[in-house]
């Protein structure tokens, strides 16, 4: 049995690892495409023809592309990140602060966004039908229809502008005690929770009706079982793998969707960091941003379907 | 009791004789879209001043018998923008959701009838896809070729072409599954055949449904994009864009602002609600 | 008298998809007695799953108790509060469901489940009710009973979760039990097992019983009483023996009729020529990867051979995991064999259906258990027929509609029906399309897999005596797979029985009372007769059991 | 992305190349410049409440917090890399300069007690003394020949490298002493060694990241395209700064920029967008704008060699089709003064006052594009956030156009690459030029006939003579009149329409005190952090 279960998890890891080299296949010849000569680029006003040409020979950048790419692959394996165009430095000490901070943010945001979004997804799903389950939906309906740049800004306007209870930023603070951290975190976690809320809500009540409608739930109810019993005991543990997988694609999106609230909230993230390194071509930093948030997707995704795997008797 | 009287009047509401059961909720989002959808067809006949013209001095000017929407951050007339926005907002989406449902849902089924290598290939290629953030993706598209309405067309498909093929994949394959597909096969049926005629008739409904909802998602993301900067060439402007431009209006709560993100609200909550509303077709045995 | 249960003018009211409300119960009464077993008995859609539910005072989603009175021990269940029936759920009056592999949850353990009933109403202590629990795991001789709940559902077999499900709903100590066709999944030898286990604790407990069956044998060695049901209605209500020896309602004469053993007719006898219609010769066919011998990881169907004549029938029996339907798919192609030979009208065919001709694909049609899933949803009965019309004779559409016309006539379906979708129509008439699609292709030989099945007795029976009829008109040859005795008996010329994927046993059905291989033996003895004596008096060797009961 | 700053270092390279090239043998200029800034005449004034704070008294202490509007990864601390407004603010903060502009852009001594020249090609420089690095080593003669010389390695890619090429000899007389060698004689040098590049760095360092100058802070934390930390230098030599911290950071959004000062996060914020005005405005007492009118403008250029440029109605009518009131108006929110298409501001002393801005006529210039026959063409129109207001303006004369019958199609193009890849490339396209202090420098750089910058190839053989005549001559009030004449013919020949010369604003709090305008720029020329004071 547990052979079973080792032989799923690894085939989970075993198809994540090849989607993560089709990645990087394809994230580093979509970045070699943008357009504009990096050598050129580096050099700026110093760009003469002769210039150019050493740099292109001293960076390999006229090898033939499978060779660079091969390169830069050994390279990333290693942990060498490669150079920063743009300030000469280790890419890997740009992203290092920044990376923390989006983990931060994001671990914030799920922290705080998942209980709630699954504590409403489950009671609407025992309310089916109620008044109360129609105005969850009504809610959460609402919610992704609003653009999040509008939720962003409207809280700003209401909480940091009129009330001043919370800063309008959200770094260009010193965090020095627990409330401070909160305040520093709660509109952006705020936004975010309003914009990952929703579908994990939907998906949640979706997967928990679906297994009330199951005979061992009936039977449950046969039993004389209370209906928390019968949800908490009987529904949820086998929606876990739907909740979890919606859960994992909702925080993925933590890490290089948050780009407007980074924006707005001026939060030194690393998907702001990888929108500064296209604006200034900076390949190596842009291809290491790219791969993180591809790695962090599969990560997430994967972690949800060894868990369903985990979770299901059938498979253990 | 009062269930029965009830009934009878949601009865006569809903048209039964259609042999449909289509709820007033349901009604009223079709109605909204199809508001939107005319209105994008005829804007340029009903828009009361031209887009791009200054007619108001002030700026962020209020609803107004003139301006019935009030003016926008350069004193244009904001009735005839988000009128004229219909257009970009609803058609840019409605294209780029077609392309990207029609090609997932057809990668989708032909994986699911093909199998084998070609599935694990197609699978593990578009989840990979799947994994890059979308509006970063749409950045670096836009930085690498330019800002245009078939260039936001083919990326927001792009993006959006993995989820449908996930969806219609799952659907197709327990479709697949079924043994009249296998009848199908061991009549001689074609690959195509078996596509076109046993799968997608049977995944249809919910490929719709989908389709609204990943509707819905491009809308906020075209929107999302306009506000990174990327989206329709002045003067015109898509809803998003408009709520992006106008945004220093809404410590006033101008309508300039409030005006495009209630025509987004709008058309996002009313797909839903008629997603979630689909007219059902009745199946009373009547034997 | 008090009666443990008294149904009064009992009514359930569903709602259809057009909010319609349509009676499906429409006044039903009737009592059961202390530690009286009594059986509702009926087809589906008679009401009779409905009407047992009612006495937890449970109505499906959709369906509403709308009139009458349900009295279980003294408690109307139609005026109860929910709560209230919550208390009387699992401790007064308990369910065995249908299918128990659904009605477990999959993701605990079976003595959590087994026992959850004394957790809920705090009737014993845990270990009190596990004790317990392993006591009726004995009782319901169920194997290793002391560690048998430690696993989880989807470890044990099915015939074992029934009776799992029985010690679950036996643990309150109820004074009702309602049982919803608890053996109509199992096999026949499985569910000789069962209904022992079953009986033999009702009755040592003294607990009253609903039995709810379409199948009257099986009833008839448990039940007290016999409730017929149909359309929502009681047709008759009496004892065992008055509903078994002296039925007066018509359709419970129909129903006992369809038990009856309708042999084959001498008609196909005639035709055996030098040449066999199919013939297969030592096929090996599986599943999973093929491994270094060239043959695949699980092999379903091993070294089997046969013959069928022309406009003779081959039956091939057997139970659930021996292989037939796994033989019936090679053949057709769906499967291609590992090893060995498919001859069919003198031509050795490809073994994958991609490799055989248009023509020799159209000569052998092959028709599914589950009409419901051979028949696309999303067409008409017209579109479905006319499909392999197309393909296979390419013809024009007047021609297409007048041969739709002639084939529904052959099938017995009225003609305008050819507009209607499948979802629209009834599981016999579905079935009835299924057998008009083969046809259509106007092939030698059909082979059927388990199509009658998933049909009311009454409908098979008639499905039988179409295809019977049909031969007759057209020269078919049938093979014919099936776990039913009785079918397979009634139509076909030869007989094979199936076990563990080999060919055990080729007999005729003249034979068919004293088979020579021993598991026939076991097979054919295990089929319940309409004699309410039959199961006590059933003796069978406990080895040959033990040997041949799937697991 | 809107970086105009970029391109306003790019401009300035220039600047100083030309007057670098032609001031040499100009002793007039010299004399002007060592008499003291009536070269550098782009006016400066503060507008609002703010001006009255500056009389004020400064009190000591407090966090300053400070948000511009672009950073990123590319954000350095080396003086000779620094490319965005961003970057200046820091190394102000971090450095000193030899010299540095005074509000009126008189040239001021820094660390320079004297900058000294006979012949305006050997310069001596004597050092203040006293002056310590953070680290504590004291200033000398060899950090400035450093500090300068490294421009002219090409491997460290200085900004300035072409103008510090005149540099020629550097020579550490003593430790307190510099003499600089150039090419050729140029009397700009005190005002050339003011450029925010020309920061003095310590003598052979490699690693810039730490900031270590003599400047008013002391740099606690600095991270690319995040944020930088100062603490106030105790040992500064000046008297100051005011405040114990300076962070500064960028705020790419503009409302969240205007939001954080609104909500007290900050408090300055650079350079806002006009329409955001009223929301200050809105919120009472506690706010205050700085408004600077200097030189800069956006321009739309339409290149006359090439079509539609090359047909002269064309031209005509579009200076016609630009209603430049409504653009002050509508696109500037009233932040602007109207131009009439030359490139020297009102705030200038050479500023044509009676050359009218064309009227705005959509019938005369429906007439001129008859002429041209260019109605009913599409005409593609590039314009970018890079182009400050570019759009906006694009989408006023758009409209304006199709109401006359020609339809201009604008094509709104990525701010990155814009200079690169459209300015003075495409033929009809807008441009941003920020302001020069003098006449001889916004015309040799832009409107002679090989000038670097000719936006719309505007080519006259009378234009360049007339310049030469003007920097040839000693009488102010005849050099005036050619200028004069010279803005009247850029108005009426060139392809350059400059309907309005643009205002910066930049939103503080009202605790803010200290705050001046600067020719230099917004944000006090950048400078700002080291004379401004918290008020409690």
């Amino acid at each position: 049995m547990n052979n079973r279960v080792l032989s799923l998890v690894l085939s989970r890891l075993l198809i994540a690892l090849i989607t993560l080299v089709i990645v990087s296949f394809a994230v580093f010849f979509a970045t070699t495409l943008l357009p504009g000569d990096t050598a050129t680029i580096l050099l700026g006003q110093a760009a003469t023809p002769e210039a150019v040409e050493g740099l292109r020979k001293a960076m390999h950048l006229d090898d033939p592309a499978i060779f660079r790419f091969l390169r830069w692959i050994v390279g990333l394996l290693q942990g060498d990140l490669g150079t920063s165009y743009a300030n000469e430095m280790p890419v890997a000490d740009l992203i290092g602060g920044r990376f923390i901070n989006t983990l931060q943010l994001a671990g914030v945001t799920a922290l705080f966004s998942v209980p709630i979004a699954l504590t409403l997804g489950i009671t609407a799903a025992m309310l089916r039908g109620s008044l109360y389950d129609r105005a969850v939906t009504v809610l959460t309906i609402g919610v992704i229809s609003v653009p999040e740049f509008m939720i962003a800004t409207s809280a700003v306007l209401i909480f940091a502008v009129y009330l001043k209870w919370l800063p309008a930023l959200s770094f260009a603070n010193e965090v020095t005690s627990l409330t401070e951290l909160l305040r520093i975190y709660a509109m952006p976690v705020i936004t975010l929770t309003f914009v990952i809320s929703a579908q994990m809500i939907r998906m949640t009540r979706a997967a928990v009706i679906e297994t009330l409608n199951t005979p061992y739930v009936e039977m449950a109810l046969l039993k004389g079982a209370s209906r928390p019993r019968i949800v908490f005991r009987h529904a949820l543990p086998n929606a876990l793998g739907p909740i979890v997988n919606a859960v994992a694609l909702s925080l993925s999106y933590l890490l290089g969707g948050v780009i407007i609230v980074e924006t707005i909230f001026n939060y030194p993230g690393i998907a702001k960091l990888m929108v500064d390194a296209v604006a200034t071509r900076d390949l190596p930093l842009i291809q290491s941003c790219a791969m993180i948030f591809c790695l962090g997707y599969l990560l997430l995704i994967t972690a949800a379907d060894i868990i369903a795997i985990l979770s299901n008797p059938r498979l253990r | 009791m009062t269930m029965t009287n009830s009934e009878t009047k949601a009865d006569r509401i809903s048209g039964t004789r259609l042999g449909y059961r289509f709820n007033i909720i349901g009604m009223v989002g079709l109605s909204v879209i199809l508001f939107w959808a005319l209105i994008a067809i005829f804007a340029p006949l009903i828009i009361p001043y031209p887009v791009g013209e200054i007619v108001d001095l002030d700026y962020f000017g209020p609803m107004s018998r003139d301006f019935w929407l009030g003016s926008d951050y350069l004193g244009r007339d904001m009735l005839s923008r988000i009128l004229m926005g219909a257009r970009y907002t609803v058609g840019i989406s409605l294209a780029a959701v077609t392309i990207a449902c029609f090609s997932g849902v057809m990668l989708g089924m032909f994986a699911a009838v093909a199998g084998g290598w070609l599935d694990t290939v197609l699978s593990r290629f578009l989840d990979a896809l799947n994994s890059i953030p979308s509006k970063l993706f749409g950045l670096v598209v836009v930085a690498a070729v330019g800002s245009s309405i078939p260039v936001l067309i083919l990326t927001l498909s792009v993006i959006y072409i993995p989820g449908a093929y996930r969806f219609a994949r799952a659907l197709a394959v327990n479709i697949n599954a079924m043994d009249f597909i296998t009848v199908a096969r061991i009549r001689g049926e074609s690959t195509l055949y078996l596509i076109r005629s046993e799968i997608l008739p049977n995944i249809v409904g919910p490929v719709l449904a989908d389709l609204g909802i990943r509707f819905v998602f491009i809308v906020l993301l075209l929107s999302g994009l306009s506000f990174l900067g990327l989206g329709v060439q002045p003067p015109y402007a898509d809803w998003g864009a408009l709520v992006r431009e106008n945004i220093g209006g809404l410590p006033f709560g101008a309508p300039a602002v409030m005006a495009p993100s209630f025509a987004i609200a709008s058309l996002t909550i009313s797909v839903n609600l008629l997603i979630d509303n689909l007219p059902k077709k009745i199946r009373d045995r009547s034997e | 008298m008090v009666n443990l249960v008294e149904i009064r003018d009992l009514k359930v009211e569903a709602t259809t998809d057009s909010g319609r409300r349509v009676e499906i119960i429409n006044g039903v009464s009737f009592d059961i007695a202390e530690g009286e077993i009594v059986a509702l008995i009926g087809e589906s859609g008679s009401g009779k799953t409905t009407i047992a539910l009612t006495l937890m005072g449970h109505a499906r989603p959709g369906c509403r108790i709308s009139g009458g009175s349900v009295s279980v021990a003294g408690k109307d269940m139609v005026t109860l509060s929910e709560k209230q029936r919550a208390r009387v759920r699992g401790t007064e009056v308990t369910y065995v469901p249908q299918s128990a592999a659904a009605a477990f949850n999959p993701a605990t353990t079976i003595m959590d489940q087994v026992i959850e009933v004394t957790r809920i109403h705090g009737i014993m202590s845990s270990d009190e009710a596990r004790a317990r629990a392993v006591d009726l795991f004995r009782a319901l001789s169920l194997p290793e009973p002391e560690t048998i709940g430690r696993r989880y559902p989807h470890q044990v077999s099915g015939g074992q979760l029934q009776r799992l499900s029985a010690a679950m709903a036996l643990i309150g100590d109820p004074k009702l039990v309602i049982f919803d066709e608890p053996t109509t999944a199992l096999d026949v030898t499985t569910q000789i097992e069962v209904l022992r286990a079953f009986k033999s604790v009702m009755k040592k407990g003294g607990i009253a019983g609903v039995y709810v069956s379409h199948d009257l044998a099986v009833v008839a060695q448990i039940a007290d009483r016999i409730v017929v049901l149909k359309g929502g209605e009681t047709k008759e209500i009496g004892t065992t023996e008055e509903i078994l020896n002296g039925a007066k309602h018509p359709y419970t004469r129909e129903l006992l009729a369809a038990f009856e053993p309708k042999p084959r007719g001498a008609a196909g006898a005639a035709e055996s020529g030098p040449a066999p219609l199919l013939e297969i010769e030592n096929l090996i066919a599986g599943y999973g990867q093929v491994q270094a011998d060239g043959l695949p990881l699980v092999r379903a169907v091993e070294h089997v051979s046969l013959k069928v004549e022309k406009g003779r029938n081959l039956g091939i029996i057997g139970e659930s995991g021996c292989g037939k339907s796994t033989l019936a798919r090679t053949i057709a192609g769906i499967l291609p064999a590992a090893v060995g030979k498919i001859v069919f009208d003198g031509k050795e065919l490809g073994r994958s259906a991609r490799e055989r001709s248009r023509d020799e694909l159209r000569e052998m049609q092959i028709v599914f258990q589950y009409a419901d899933t051979a028949l696309n949803p999303a067409k008409s009965v017209e579109d479905i027929l006319a499909r392999p019309l197309t393909f296979y004779h390419g013809m024009n559409a007047k021609a297409r509609s007048a041969r739709i016309d002639e084939l529904l006539d052959m099938v017995r379906l009225p003609r305008n029906l050819r507009h209607r979708r499948p979802g629209e129509l009834s599981g016999g008439q579905k079935q009835r399309v299924n057998f008009a699609r083969a046809l259509a292709a106007d092939p030698k030989l059909i082979l059927c897999d388990e199509i009658t099945s998933a049909l009311d007795t009454v409908v098979a029976a008639a499905v039988i005596d179409l295809l019977k009829e049909l031969q007759r008109e057209l020269g078919l040859s049938y093979i014919f797979i099936s776990h039913d005795l009785s079918v397979v008996e009634s139509i076909c010329d030869e007989i094979v029985v199936m076990y563990g994927g080999r060919k055990v046993e080729e007999i005729s059905p003249a034979k068919i009372k004293t088979p020579e291989h021993p598991y026939s033996q076991l097979l054919f003895s295990s089929v319940p007769r309409l004699d309410p004596t039959w199961l006590d008096g059933l003796e069978q060797d406990p080895e040959l059991v033990r040997a041949y009961r799937q697991r | 992305m809107n970086d105009k700053i970029t391109n306003w270092t790019s401009s300035d390279d220039a600047l100083v190349e030309n007057a670098i090239r032609r001031g040499a043998t100009r002793r007039e200029l010299l004399q002007m410049m060592l008499a003291g800034g009536v070269a550098l005449s782009a006016g400066g004034l503060v507008l609002g409440r703010a001006s009255n704070a500056v009389a004020a008294t400064p009190v000591s202490g407090g966090a300053l917090k400070a948000a511009g509007w672009s950073s990123s990864t590319a954000d350095t601390l080396d003086p000779a890399k620094a490319s965005l407004s961003t970057d200046y603010v820091r190394c102000c903060s971090f450095y000193n300069r030899l010299t540095f502009l005074d509000k009126s852009g008189t040239p001021q001594m820094e660390l320079a007690e004297a900058i000294e020249s006979e012949d305006a090609k050997t310069w001596t420089v004597k050092l203040r003394s006293g002056v310590t690095f953070h680290d504590g080593k004291p200033l000398t003669a060899d950090d400035v020949v450093f500090s300068l010389k490294r421009h002219l390695d090409p491997s460290v890619g200085s900004k300035v490298a072409k103008i510090a090429a005149q540099m020629t000899g550097f020579k550490a007389v003593d430790k307190q002493t510099v003499e600089i060698t150039l090419a050729n004689p140029n009397a700009d040098l005190p005002t050339i060694l003011s450029m925010h590049h020309f920061m003095i760095v310590a003598d052979g360092t490699t690693d810039f990241s730490k900031g270590n100058g003599t400047g008013a802070f002391v740099r606690e934390v600095f991270e690319p395209g995040v944020r930088s930390i100062g603490i106030k230098n105790k040992n500064y030599w000046k008297s100051g700064p005011n405040v114990d911290s300076f962070e500064y950071f960028a705020i790419s959004d503009d409302s969240s920029r205007v939001n954080a000062l609104l909500s007290g996060d900050i408090h300055l914020a650079a350079t806002i967008n006009p329409r955001s005005m009223r929301l200050v405005e809105a919120q009472g007492d506690g706010f205050v704008l700085s408004k600077t009118t200097s030189g800069n403008y956006t321009n739309l250029n339409i290149r006359m060699d090439l079509e539609p440029g090359s047909k002269r109605d064309f031209v005509e009518g579009m200076k016609y089709l630009v209603n430049r009131e409504q653009i002050v108006k509508s696109a500037l929110r009233g932040l602007g003064e109207i131009g009439n298409d030359q490139p020297v501001s009102p705030a200038n002393f050479y500023h044509n006052g009676d050359l009218k801005p064309r009227a705005f006529d959509p019938e005369q210039a429906k007439f001129h594009f008859e002429k041209a026959g260019v109605l009913g063409q599409s005409i593609p129109v590039i314009a970018s956030e890079a182009a400050n207001s570019s759009i906006d303006m694009a989408m006023i004369i758009q409209a304006s156009a199709a109401e006359i019958g020609l339809k201009l199609d604008v094509q709104r193009v990525p701010a990155d690459g814009y200079w690169d890849n459209y300015w003075l490339k495409a033929p009809v396209h807008f441009g941003n030029i920020n302001p020069r202090p003098t006449p001889d420098i916004l015309f040799s750089l832009l409107y002679t006939s090989q000038a670097p910058w000719n936006e719309s190839q505007y080519k006259s053989e009378k234009f360049d003579k007339m310049l030469i005549e003007a920097r040839g001559s000693l009488d102010q009030e005849k050099r005036k009149a050619i200028y004069n004449e010279m803005q009247v013919m850029v108005a009426n020949e060139a392809g350059t329409i400059i309907p309005a010369y643009i205002s910066n604003v930049d939103a503080i709090t009202a605790k803010l005190k200290g705050l001046e305008a600067n020719p230099l720029g917004g944000q006090m020329g950048y400078a700002f952090a080291e004379y401004v004071w918290l008020e409690a």
